[in-house]
């Protein structure tokens, strides 16, 4: 199956021995604020506005800010957004807090271009603007903290599930909307890193079940009864599909039958990780993500994070690297497994 | 012949069979829809027929079927309620808290239950007593609960729920407990519903409430009872929903209530009051699920999933309008 | 101006008052609230909402419901993008037809409601789910961006220090007011909302009056579609999910019955401030969004309770 | 005998509208009282109060001597009070039999509803009302006006009432059903109910009434023994003036054809109807329920468009396709179910009067207020509707001024054709032969004017000449001159005999 979802960038698969791409280096394409004051090592008031408020996800995240903003001691950080992954009212929020006056603002966005016009807004504020987990136009926000490359994600997820179900396995997705961004990106580069590095894989389908538990569990369940015995694992894109699409397996017995491989938060995993059921769940650390936006943010109100920079130092994470232009990176995926699943709480 | 029909007119002194056949129409539209379907898809792909899908396709929305139960009634007496959605993800949560916090299962399974019959008489109150219209009272409530939701949990996961907490797996019989829960709760409302007093009720407020109340029903009461009823089977259907995976996001599942609503209209329940069964919104519940079922065995592709939808629906719509207009 | 003059009149007044109040309470809160720039940034933000609740005035006062004008939002912003980019027109030609596309989704609508006697809430309770579905089957999950300046006019340029938008929702609630106050049209659309046959046997073209209403619903959700699309300067097939139940909110905020036969426009436009300050005002004030959605909630039913028990006038 | 139920001093006010001011009244077991009173006089009021709908601003009400206080129809039921409203309440969707028992249905052991005892019992009461016809499982809201006023009366009667308050049951009935009814009520007379009775119809008061009280304007004017009173002192006492005539029918020339039917049928509701009315000319229906009189109507004025046939105005064919069209060719229809089919009822007079002619009132399809409101005025001062003004809603006006406003806002149209059904059902006798006069007037103007009515002698008081429906079909046809009730009656009843020999 061709994948058709997402937009129309140009996928940019790893080598498959995993070998870095060399550095293409990009002069900066962020945006500036204009006239912003000075704030270097003055209070500040930061609001993080995500892509929707109340799911774990983002609910990990905004601890990962908050502990930052701790830390850090001159920051007076808040969470605030809508309640449903939508455009409209995520730009609404970010318009209030530029007229209510904040001096940062971090974000997730809903879509990049839509946001754009606002985050454009309050750089003319004078406010300092990074983004996080979902990108902007690049020139709408200053920095953009980059949890993993999405060609990363592609072969962590890939590679992992070729382990298990065998470089000739068919697989199926389960995902939230074709229209979500990061979701449809990664998919596009899996599909790309796998027609390049495992090119016997055979992708059965892919079925859309929003952000809804029991709908995905429907669908990983009718995935796994059309398909029988021909469907080797399913990936799951969503922190949602994943267990959901893991609960599908167990309740069908096809534990160690079905692979189930996906992005996913620990907590959510444990029962099935747990139980052999699932052997490998792909995610970074969203607290982390949180807290290094964070630090961004504040390094760049204190002038310390420039264009042109290579690195930025992140509190305890210590040195991130500057990629792309104006990107942060996080690090790689992180793969929990059974071993280590047990020390997260998020 | 013809001066015999003046005055012994076409109705003959006991209900003919086909009228009693279409007095139950929109029921045999839907089983008829489902059969259709399951044969058309059958025959592409005869897995779809197999006992694991069936069983998905009625255990899929079981507790949906079972909160359609409830917004029957409420439409029925004339009435609707756009918080459902809400409502159930609240119960859910608070019966998975109450799980993983180390009260006693029974106490899990209840307490949403009871919750939902005391939030929705509250509903029922301002409805009958304050005379605010239903859908502005549950609108309102949709806001608040959904607001109040996420101001509490921010979403967290419920992990760690105890084995035994986890009624939606039980299975009897080789079924699936919803399923269970759905076919029991139907068939006992639908006959609760036709030979209850207080059933017949339920249908004389929403035909005509003046004529209710002179016929000596207390509309307020028996309204606030219907929400309270509804409200109960909100909270079966939570403790189905949350019982289904072995973790339990703290949110409000998006569009619940629609779907919910969905099911009673589709299932042939008249919007404006005064008529319908329960066995049409659970048959609409399955249908549902076969629907997204098939959609899949048939490849069609997921852009277009949800225009079929949309498109079956309104097909099953205007085959009971037709319908009725024959009965006429 | 019509139906029940003085009870109307007693809502809008409880609606009003409690407006000044809401307003008063939010301009102690922030002393950013009240300023010329956030009021027309507000009234830019509100206007597609604002748009669509005015011809759901109408749609509700003949005692129905319109729950795919967020959906069709969605198809014409869809269209729009797929009009200019793929099949090459001239944009201003791809405004219109995708406007009209809207009207034509309003005019199905309207012909399923007055030809095969379906209940509104349930036609369009299946139509929302049909044009989302066409707007997602139609995009691929494509958006469509790079559209030229001029177009950003439309949703966030400004015209004598005034957002475009909020000229043309201006404009359109005189129309709608003028049309439900003092026209024939709108004592048509009152009569049927009040009792449908008694205005049918009163010669009164009652499916016309529909088939037009909903028509114009689409229409005006196809006008609300350019607009937004020209605002965020990209299109996407979820644009105005849940934009019915905002709308809604607004509309039966601002007074009219949900069972028909009463409403004004001068109730939904006060809802509609109401609402939009509270979520603008109540954010100043540094309320969440989650305390938000409460707050309006509670004010709604309050709103509802007040003027029930306020303005009762005899009518039993 | 001691009452069993009565009011002693009861007023009544409905913001500012003093319906009831200081009324006593009582009913005894085995008597029937009558209630009478001009159009707006109060007696549904009055009967509300008994009945628990209203309770009194002040005044007490006694039953068996005891003071007790309603304060729900419910207690008036338990108290063994059953009302025969005068605006009909039923469940549209439910059937007969439900409709008959809701609130009292009979239970099996199981507590369940009894289902076959509830039709069974249904059956007994329809018959007692010789309503053999109606079928117990029949969709009450599949039913004609009449036939649910026969459900209503089985409905009052299933609740073996001690009390029996009915409220112009036989408006909607013809003559032969009136007949029934009143033997119905005799029996349960004689049987020791005590029955309360409103009627505008002067015949079956003297046929049935024990006593008579007369209300004017809210008040009490007086009882009497019915033997103790003439026919023109109850009416002078209702109206507060003597009544001339009810029946002014004046001579007219007749003039053109103004419309004509040819063969014209709607499916199989009513078929091959021919027949023309020429300007000036009252063509009365007689016919009996069901007969298909209003399906005929209905498909002149373009509410079931004819299926077959023709209709001819002014010689020329016209297709009639909607009532909107049919009002702009000039003819308009005065429905026989005003509540539904006539009035918006919680708009105002006014805005009810002006309705079907917002065109008219209109510049550039904005409306005229100053004219509307003129124009409201004129037409509550020409047909006397008992109002507070233009703004009252028309909902709180009593079913006789309702009426009223439904004649007022098509006369007002100036029609050509102007097909009446049931024009005076709920009408008193002064308002009566007020609407009679009217007519006789617009007929001399030179309408045309076609009247459906189940009073036979006001078909044959005011007719130029008679058809009689049956079936759907016209069977026979009368002028003025041998029009009379052996002939008529006659006519209507034959096809009955003929069914019930078939
Ligand atoms: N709910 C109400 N609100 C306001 N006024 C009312 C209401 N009900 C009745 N009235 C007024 O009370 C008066 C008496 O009305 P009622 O219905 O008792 O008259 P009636 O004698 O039954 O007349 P009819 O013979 O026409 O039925 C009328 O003037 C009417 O307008
Ligand atoms: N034979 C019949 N059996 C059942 N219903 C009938 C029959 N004939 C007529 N009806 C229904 O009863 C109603 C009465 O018909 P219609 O109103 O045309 O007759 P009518 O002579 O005007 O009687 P009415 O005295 O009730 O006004 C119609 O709505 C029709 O549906
Ligand atoms: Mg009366
Ligand atoms: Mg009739």
């Amino acid at each position: 199956a061709t994948w058709t979802g997402g937009d129309d960038l140009p996928t940019n698969p790893l080598a498959c021995d995993g070998t870095a791409a060399p550095a293409v280096a990009k002069p900066y394409d962020g945006g500036e604020p204009t006239n912003a004051p000075d704030r270097k090592g003055k209070p500040i008031k930061v609001v993080d506005v995500p892509k929707l408020i109340g799911i774990g996800y983002f609910n990990a995240t905004s601890k990962g800010i908050a502990d930052a903003a701790k830390e850090l001691g001159n920051v007076e950080a808040k969470t605030d957004g809508p309640t449903q992954a939508n455009i409209d009212q995520q730009i609404s929020f970010i318009d209030n807090y530029i007229t209510s006056g904040v001096d940062g603002i971090l974000f997730a966005a809903n879509d990049p271009v839509a946001i754009a016009p606002v985050l454009k807004k309050a750089l003319a504020a004078g406010i300092n603007v990074v983004g996080y987990d979902a990108n902007s136009e690049p020139n709408a926000r200053q920095w953009f903290v980059n949890q993993a490359e999405f060609n990363g994600i592609g072969k962590a997820l890939v590679d992992n599930m070729a382990k298990e179900i065998g470089e000739d396995g068919s697989f199926a997705i389960v995902t939230s909307t074709f229209t979500t961004p990061n979701q449809a990106r990664w998919i596009s580069e899996m599909a790309a890193y796998q027609e390049k590095c495992h090119p016997k894989m055979k992708w059965l389908e892919t079925v859309e079940a929003q952000e809804d538990n029991v709908l995905s569990f429907n669908q990983a369940t009718t995935l796994i009864n059309k398909h029988g015995a021909d469907l080797k694992g399913i990936f799951g894109m969503t922190s949602v599909a994943t267990p959901a699409s893991a609960e599908a397996v167990t309740q069908a017995g096809q534990c160690g039958k079905v692979a189930v491989i996906g992005l996913a938060t620990p907590n959510a995993m444990k029962p099935y990780v747990e139980k052999d059921c699932v052997k490998s769940v792909v995610l970074w650390n969203p607290v982390d993500l949180g807290y290094a936006a964070m630090q961004v943010l504040r390094a760049t109100a204190d002038g310390d994070l420039k264009a042109g920079a290579t690195s930025v130092k992140a509190g305890k994470l210590g040195e991130l690297q500057v990629i792309n232009g104006s990107e942060i990176l996080l690090g790689a995926p992180y793969t929990f497994t059974k071993e280590n699943i047990k020390d997260f709480d998020f | 012949m013809s001066a015999s029909l003046s005055t012994a007119p076409r109705a003959a002194p006991a209900m003919r069979p086909w009228k009693r056949i279409a007095a139950y129409g929109q029921e045999f539209i839907l089983l008829g829809a489902i059969l259709a379907l399951c044969i058309v898809v059958g025959i592409v792909n005869p897995r779809f027929l197999g006992a694991n899908n069936l069983t998905n396709i009625f255990a899929g929305n079981a507790y949906i079927a079972v909160a359609a139960i409830g917004m029957s009634l409420v439409i029925i007496s004339g009435h609707i309620d756009v918080a459902v959605g809400s409502l159930i993800g609240v119960l859910a949560t608070v019966s998975g808290l109450l799980a993983v916090n180390g009260y006693p299962i029974w106490l899990a399974w209840l307490a949403p239950i009871v919750i939902g019959v005391i939030v929705n008489a509250g509903v029922g109150s301002l409805v009958a007593y304050l005379r605010i219209p239903s859908i502005v009272v549950t609108l309102g409530m949709l806001s608040i609960l959904k607001g109040g939701l996420i101001s509490i949990t921010s979403g967290a996961w419920i992990t760690n729920l105890p084995e035994n907490y986890l009624i939606a797996q039980f299975r009897l019989f080789g079924i699936p407990s919803p399923v269970w829960f759905m076919v029991i709760l139907t068939a006992l409302v639908a006959l609760w519903m036709r030979y209850s007093a207080f059933g017949r009720t339920i249908y004389a407020i929403g035909g005509n409430v003046e004529a209710a109340r002179v016929a000596g029903i207390r509309v307020e009461r028996s309204t606030v009872l219907v929400f309270a009823i509804h409200g109960a089977f909100a909270g079966i259907a939570a403790v189905l929903f949350a019982t289904q995976l072995q973790v339990i996001q703290s949110t409000v599942p998006p569009n619940l209530e629609l779907t919910v609503i969905t099911a009673s209209v589709v299932g042939g329940v008249s919007i404006l009051g005064g008529t319908g069964t329960v066995i049409g919104s659970t048959l609409a519940a399955i249908l549902f699920a076969a629907i997204a079922s098939s959609l899949i065995f048939l490849n069609v592709s997921a852009y277009w999933l949800r225009s079929v939808q949309g498109l079956l629906i309104l097909i099953t719509v205007l085959a009971d309008m037709a319908r009725r207009r024959r009965l006429r | 101006m019509t139906a029940n003059f003085r009870s109307l009149l007693r809502h809008e007044t409880i609606l009003a008052v409690l407006l000044v109040l809401v307003l008063g309470a939010l301009a102690t809160q922030s002393d950013r609230f009240f300023t010329t720039a956030n009021l027309l940034n507000q009234g830019r933000l509100m206007a597609e909402v604002g748009l669509v609740a005015l011809v759901m005035t109408f749609v509700i006062v003949t005692g129905g419901i319109d729950l795919s004008v967020g959906s069709i939002l969605g198809l014409t912003a869809i269209l729009l993008g797929v009009f200019w980019q793929n099949l090459g027109m001239p944009l201003p030609v791809a405004m219109v037809l995708a406007i009209i596309a809207g009207g034509i989704g309003g005019l199905v609508n309207g012909l399923i409601i007055t030809r095969f006697k379906v209940p509104p809430l349930i036609a369009t309770l299946a139509t929302l789910a049909l044009y989302r579905g066409l707007a997602e089957g139609i995009s691929q999950a494509r958006s469509v961006r790079g559209y030229p300046e001029w177009f950003y006019v439309l949703g966030q340029g400004d015209v004598w220090g005034v957002p475009t938008q909020l000229w043309i929702l201006g404009a359109l609630v005189i129309v709608a007011g003028v049309i439900l106050g003092l026209t024939t049209f709108g004592r048509a659309t009152y009569a049927t909302g009040a009792n449908e046959t008694g205005a049918r046997f009163s010669g009164i073209g009652v499916d016309r009056a529909k088939l037009l209403i909903y028509t114009a619903s689409g229409l005006v959700a196809g006008l609300a579609g350019v607009i937004f699309v020209s605002r965020v300067s990209t299109t996407r097939s979820d644009m105005g999910t849940g934009l019915e139940l905002d709308v809604i909110t607004a509309v039966v905020l601002g007074g009219t019955s949900i069972f028909g036969g009463r409403g004004t426009i001068i109730g939904t436009v006060l809802g509609l401030i109401l609402m939009q300050a509270l979520k603008n005002g109540l954010a100043l004030s540094g309320v969440k969004g989650d305390g938000t959605i409460v707050v309006i909630g509670l004010v709604l039913i309050l709103a509802i309770v007040a003027s029930n028990i306020f303005s009762r006038d005899g009518e039993g | 005998m001691q009452p069993i139920l009565a009011l002693d001093g009861v007023s009544k006010s409905f913001a500012g509208v003093h319906a009831l001011k200081n009324v006593s009244f009582d009913v005894r077991p085995g008597e029937v009282h009558a209630l009478m009173g001009e159009n707006g006089a109060g007696k549904s009021t009055l009967i509300k109060v008994m009945a628990g709908v209203h309770a009194p601003d002040s005044g007490e009400i006694h039953v068996n001597g005891d003071t007790v206080r309603f304060t729900s129809p419910r207690e008036a039921r338990a108290a063994g009070i059953a009302t025969v409203y005068q605006e009909l309440l039923l469940f549209p969707e439910l059937s007969v039999a439900e409709n008959i028992f809701l609130g009292h249905a009979p239970r099996t052991t199981m507590n369940a509803l009894d289902w076959t005892k509830m039709r069974n019992e249904a059956r007994r009461l329809l018959d007692d009302l010789d309503s053999h016809d109606l079928d117990v499982d029949a969709r009450v809201g599949s039913l004609s006006v009449a036939n649910r006023q026969r459900v209503e009366i089985a409905k009052a009667l299933s609740q073996d009432a001690r009390v029996l308050i009915m409220d112009e049951p036989t408006a909607a009935l013809a003559d032969a059903d009136a007949r029934r009814l009143m033997d119905v009520v005799r029996r349960l007379r004689d049987r020791g109910v005590a029955i309360v009775y409103v009627s505008h119809r002067m015949p079956e008061i003297f046929a049935l009434a024990t006593r008579v009280t007369v209300l004017r304007d809210g008040s009490y004017v007086g009882t009497s023994d019915i033997g103790d009173i003439t026919e023109a002192d109850l009416v002078s006492m209702m109206v507060g003036r003597p009544v001339d005539q009810l029946y002014p029918k004046a001579n007219v020339d007749i003039g053109a054809p103004v419309i004509e039917l040819r063969n014209v049928g709607f499916r199989d509701e009513v078929e091959d109807i021919s027949f023309t009315i020429r300007a000036g000319e009252i063509v009365g229906i007689a016919g009996l329920i069901g007969s298909g009189r209003t399906e005929l109507a209905l498909t002149i004025f373009g509410i079931t468009p004819a299926t077959s046939g023709e209709i001819l105005l002014d010689g020329k064919p016209i297709a009639i396709t909607s009532p909107k069209q049919a009002r702009d060719l000039g003819i308009a229809y005065v429905p026989e179910d005003r509540g539904l089919q006539g009035l918006i009822k919680s708009q105002t007079i006014r805005e009810n009067l002006s309705l079907p002619l917002l065109d008219r009132i209109s510049t550039a399809t904005i409306v005229n207020r100053a004219k509307e409101s003129a124009l409201a005025r004129e037409l509550i001062k020409r047909f006397g509707v008992r109002a507070r003004g233009p703004e009252q809603r028309v909902k709180q006006l009593s079913g006789g001024n309702q009426q009223k406003v439904v004649l007022a806002k098509w006369v007002a149209t100036e029609p050509r054709v102007l097909i009446m059904d049931e024009p005076t059902r709920g009408i008193d006798v002064g308002a009566k032969a007020e609407i009679h006069a009217l007519m006789s007037r617009l007929a001399a103007q030179g309408l045309a004017i076609l009247m459906i009515s189940s009073e036979l002698p006001e078909v044959l008081g005011m007719s130029d000449r008679v058809l009689v429906m049956n079936n759907g079909r016209i069977v026979a046809e009368f002028d003025r001159a041998h029009a009379t009730p052996d002939s008529v009656g006659t006519a209507m009843m034959k096809s009955e005999t003929l069914a019930e020999v078939a």
